[in-house]
């Protein structure tokens, strides 16, 4: 049996079944159990579990991080939230200097099994606080393994794996995908943390995007549509490991690539994909690799500034017709995602 | 003591009302930015800003409407920050939650919490080496004293022996959670005092007391050249973020809103300038007030947005 | 009494003859690891981990040597982890500063100052959980509680009222920089005590002593269901890294040493012994482990390094 | 006058002539001020300026970092010293989003000249939280500007530079350059924080360098001189703002390039390094853009495998030979850097 869910729900579903299922999950972080539940993606927990294994904490990110990982090394499976994934900065150094190596360090005898969730903070007047997405970051770091999946099936799938992995996961969600809607089976398990997929296939050019981008790729898809343009949209999903295979697959086959990463640009992720692409598409690449993401500057809080800021649709859809050589389509008449007027999936 | 009560009175009845207009017209959609309002803590922002001399310095937390106001008493680049606009004190680029005037000495706020009370300390130890005499006050609320930073500035402060003062503004909630689930401490002044720095408490909303207590902080810090920490209470009205009530919501409990409301810092102040003032004379003042927030309002309405080419502009310097 | 003492003797000697055999030896240039040495803290080492079940566990810091012999009793992966081989508790993947040894409960140690702290904290929310009557203790000096992590965990594990023992073992010195140019404060202890959890201090180097007071504190978690704090002070007798004393570098006085030399944990607990024990008695117990000491050196010295594809294992599991 | 001094001098004395002319300039950090002078690198510093302007701290690196960013706002120019970049994880909330932030959030009303001094800890058996680099994250970040000068002379003239600019500029050292040797004028001042530079040119291979990797390649290229190739080698010095024109010209002219960065390498410099020349390059490109970084795991600390995990000049070679088609040199004559066997500048 297959409904229509939103993404906000998904995770839900996820964390209340892992945690039905295995005593050892629990769920925690700032504010998390109060009645704002966390976008009421940790809805019904605090009541089903009680307190002890769904609580909020003091505003202590780094020691809760550190906290994490003791409850990991001792058997349970912690999922830290964090509201805005800027706020992990404050988590950094247990995440990167403990979390990432006490496996290793520990010669492969302690695991840590511990779900980090982050949600980008994006949002009307948000600013600069509350805006990054810190990817790149993580995925540097040997030792973390970094999803971001952008439908509600890829959520509670990739969110099950996740609580199910005997090692950290940095999982992050765009606060915008919480609204939207797609199919989810009633009997969605695990879904891999590794591997791209292709969302909508396509034979001219390929889009590959992460998290939200892929929505802004989907509706540039739709509208080349109609100009007879066939974009293949990837959803990178997993940025560490990143499975490049899938990528290069679909740009050997159209021989166009334009990366749209939600993030800035300079030393991103998509330098990453970029380098992978050209280093494995060489001889079919048509064009040089696009990339598009955030404008290089900290993020402004007035709406007009904030739009110019964030990358949509409009920039994949200009990006796609410079490599096709198309002239410019007129936009006029199309409508676009903005948070005035607000999104309604399933895509 | 009529003066002194007059201008405390002024700059409570203008956050006051300039946050009411926020209020009023913020479901028009015109100011895009997330509003957490100084509304009910007043006579902390007045009475310590007021004890501070023009050229002092303060920082703050994405709820700083009120120090904003008190320090810099303007509001057209007030409203214009809040309508986004090119005319706004920083263009636009700040919004609500990161409001600064360095004329006026709001040198940073931020929405991360705790995240100016280190920066408070560095601030204070430039102006000592600068013997320029400037004092530095940082608010920040009872969520912030969580964070480590905070034990970390308050120790090194110490040692460091800065002249600065923190102003911890407890309305004993950070978002939705009450101080005793996330405090270790029966108080937290019993903590700071073991610390070497002075201790002053409060639950007062009168903004002299507050005054005065603050004039006892800066000389205690002036004379012992240590920090000294102010542990204030007060009751926030409002929702987190948002001008809304939210007594509904079943977080907490509408009847201790109704004992601070008796105690309004803003009805307060005016029942008891009328021992000084009639009642025309205190509604003059209020009247300008009124007059210069709407004009404020109309101007921050009738400016242009920024450029796009704006974005770009103020990375690097 | 006398089978206690003799077992905190055992404890005493395989640390201290350890690390001796560490000193002679680390010139010849096999143990490539930077050496934080635990030589004149054995007491608290040895008190606090003989206090505790073998199941219950501990965490420290780079200078854990002490730690490690005291939990695990074991020498062949010590030694064997020092050399950098194969056979090393983590395949010389650890070295000195990370050494863990999870069947003897020590699970986690840090070069990073103060982050095992939090770990602790969620180590003992686990058992908590698991309801397996298993204490955490997590030592650290006295540089760490500088850090905000040590008050973020601190405040945290008092409000979640988690079976932890904090154990500060304060040299009175961080690297080369002394408490009293790092601390805002007269005492610690002071400070913690406003925590709500219990404070236990001493300044003794007789490892019963800390014994004692360690089932004391332990006692006293169980009873109360909330965190104790030791505050411990002792003399670090050798350079901040490295094997060496550096009283000639000038920052710090010899003089202090020497009170402290005398009443050295390790002969201290000798001389009890003598109340108890024939000098051959002891001298065997000693022969005994200094026999182990240069068997697991041998070992360690003729096994193989691991081998270059080692380098890729475990990083995930 | 050109004098010899060490990387490790350079630094100091940039230093001492800054805090000489301004009296606005201080240093500090964790043991800035202990006998030990980090690595003796603020040597003589507390003795001429007194200990107000060259100061130990309490170990409390976030609220330092904080208090660096309240002194600059207020005309002072701190130094913030980190004995290791690790150490900076700790101070990653206030670096990222306060002090990146503050000029653009005050709509250019307020300056932030800072610097933050973070060394490189790599070194025998110092294992895995004591041998990061992270200048990826920091160019990552809008606001920052990230440099990592290779030579005594750019160490020199870019700390001044540095401390003279009125933006926060992570300044990041390598441990084992401390010992280096180089030219030095006597009045070196300023050098541009902006500008890769030819190393050594060359005509037959590119080898892109950051910090200590350019002193791999130089011994790469003395060696592969002997077989008849002729490698430039480019130190970046500049991780943001990137200074791509001078490696892209380079490859542009010998057809090949090795990136060869301190760094690891998924999501790492490396892949922005590539992504440029590949974009730029494309129809100059006689090969594929070779990139060379740390093993993709945390660094052991048992010195075999530590050798493993670091790339070095052997790496290089290998990856020239393979580009240029060449059979593998036999190597076994030669010397190679190693901690055992202490590198002698100058390169
Ligand atoms: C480091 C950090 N963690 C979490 C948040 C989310 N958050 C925003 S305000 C707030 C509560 C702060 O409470 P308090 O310091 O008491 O200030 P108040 O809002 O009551 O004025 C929280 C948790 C944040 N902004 N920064
Ligand atoms: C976060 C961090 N900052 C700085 C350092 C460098 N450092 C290593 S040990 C040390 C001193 C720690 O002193 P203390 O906690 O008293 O422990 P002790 O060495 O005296 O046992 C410092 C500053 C570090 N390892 N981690
Ligand atoms: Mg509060
Ligand atoms: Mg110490």
């Amino acid at each position: 049996m297959t409904r229509m869910i939103t993404y906000r729900d998904a995770i839900q579903e996820a964390t209340a079944e892992e945690m039905r299922r295995d005593s050892g999950v629990f769920t925690y972080g700032i504010d998390v159990a109060d009645h704002k539940r966390i976008f009421n993606s940790s809805k019904g927990l605090v009541e089903e579990f009680g307190p002890d294994r769904c609580f909020s904490t003091p505003l202590a990110e780094d020691a809760m991080t550190g906290f994490g990982l003791g409850a990991a090394i001792n058997g349970m499976r912690p999922i830290h939230v964090h509201m805005r994934v800027d706020f992990l900065l404050l988590g950094m150094n247990q995440l990167v200097n403990m979390i990432a190596t006490h496996h290793y360090g520990s010669g492969g005898t302690m695991k840590v099994p511990m779900v980090i969730r982050a949600i980008i903070g994006r949002g009307w007047g948000q600013s600069y606080q509350h805006s990054k997405a810190l990817h790149s970051w993580f995925a540097h770091v040997p030792g973390l393994k970094v999803v971001m999946p952008s439908t509600p099936r890829d959520a509670k799938g990739m969110l099950i794996a996740a609580i199910r992995d005997d090692n950290p996961v940095v999982f992050i969600e765009h606060r915008w995908l919480y609204d939207a809607v797609g199919e989810v089976p009633e009997d969605c398990t695990s879904i891999s943390l590794e591997g791209a997929r292709v969302l909508r296939p396509g034979k001219d050019i390929t889009v590959v995007g992460t998290s939200w981008m892929n929505v802004e790729a989907i509706r540039a898809a739709q509208i080349l549509e109609k100009h007879g343009v066939d974009v293949e949209v990837v959803d990178v999903r997993s940025i560490a490991p990143f499975d490049s295979k899938t990528i290069i697959d679909s740009v050997k086959k159209t021989g166009h690539c334009v990366v749209a990463d939600n993030d800035w640009v300079h030393c991103g992720f998509s330098a990453e994909v970029a380098a992978a692409v050209y280093e494995a598409c060489y001889k079919q690449l048509k064009s040089p690799v696009a990339r598009i993401g955030y404008a290089p500057v900290p993020c402004p809080c007035t709406r007009p500034l904030e739009d110019e800021f964030y990358p949509n649709a409009i920039d994949i859809i200009r990006s796609v017709e410079s490599k096709l050589g198309l002239k410019p389509i007129d936009l006029s008449g199309e409508d676009f995602y903005s948070y005035e007027n607000k999104f309604k999936g399933p895509f | 003591m009529k003066d002194l009560n007059i201008e405390l009175y002024r700059k409570l009845y203008l956050i006051r009302k300039a946050e009411d207009a926020v209020r009023r017209d913020y479901f028009s959609d015109k100011m895009k930015t997330p509003m957490h309002m100084s509304t009910g803590g007043e006579a902390i922002c007045v009475g310590v800003c007021h004890a501070l001399a023009n050229t002092d310095q303060v920082m703050g937390t994405y709820r700083s409407h009120g120090i904003y106001l008190a320090k810099s008493g303007e509001t057209d680049q007030f409203f214009a920050e809040m309508y986004g606009k090119a005319t706004g004190m920083a263009k636009g680029k700040a919004g609500s939650m990161h409001l600064t005037s360095p004329k006026s000495g709001l040198i940073c706020t931020s929405a991360i919490v705790g995240t100016t009370i280190p920066v408070a300390a560095g601030a204070a130890y430039a102006n000592k080496m600068q013997k320029n005499g400037k004092m530095v006050a940082v608010f920040f609320g009872d969520g912030a004293i969580d964070e480590g930073v905070f034990w970390e500035t308050l120790n090194s402060a110490c040692v460091m022996k800065l002249p600065v003062l923190f102003v911890c503004e407890d309305n004993d909630i950070a978002v939705h959670i009450p101080g005793k689930d996330r405090h270790g401490y029966r108080s937290i002044s019993e903590v700071v005092e073991r610390f070497d720095c002075t201790v002053f408490t409060s639950d007062s909303t009168d903004a002299e007391v507050i005054h005065k207590l603050t004039q006892d902080a800066l000389k205690t810090i002036r004379d012992s050249g240590r920090p000294a920490f102010m542990h204030l209470k007060y009751f926030r009205y409002l929702e987190h973020v948002g001008v809304n009530e939210d007594f509904n919501q079943g977080y907490r409990d509408r009847i201790e809103y109704e004992k601070w409301r008796a105690k309004d810092p803003v009805d307060l102040q005016r029942a008891k300038l009328l021992r000084w003032c009639k009642e025309d004379e205190i509604r003059a003042i209020e009247t300008e007030i009124e007059s210069r927030i709407e004009q404020s309002i109309k101007k921050a309405d009738a400016a242009p947005f920024s450029a796009p080419n704006e974005l770009y502009e103020d990375v690097l310097a």
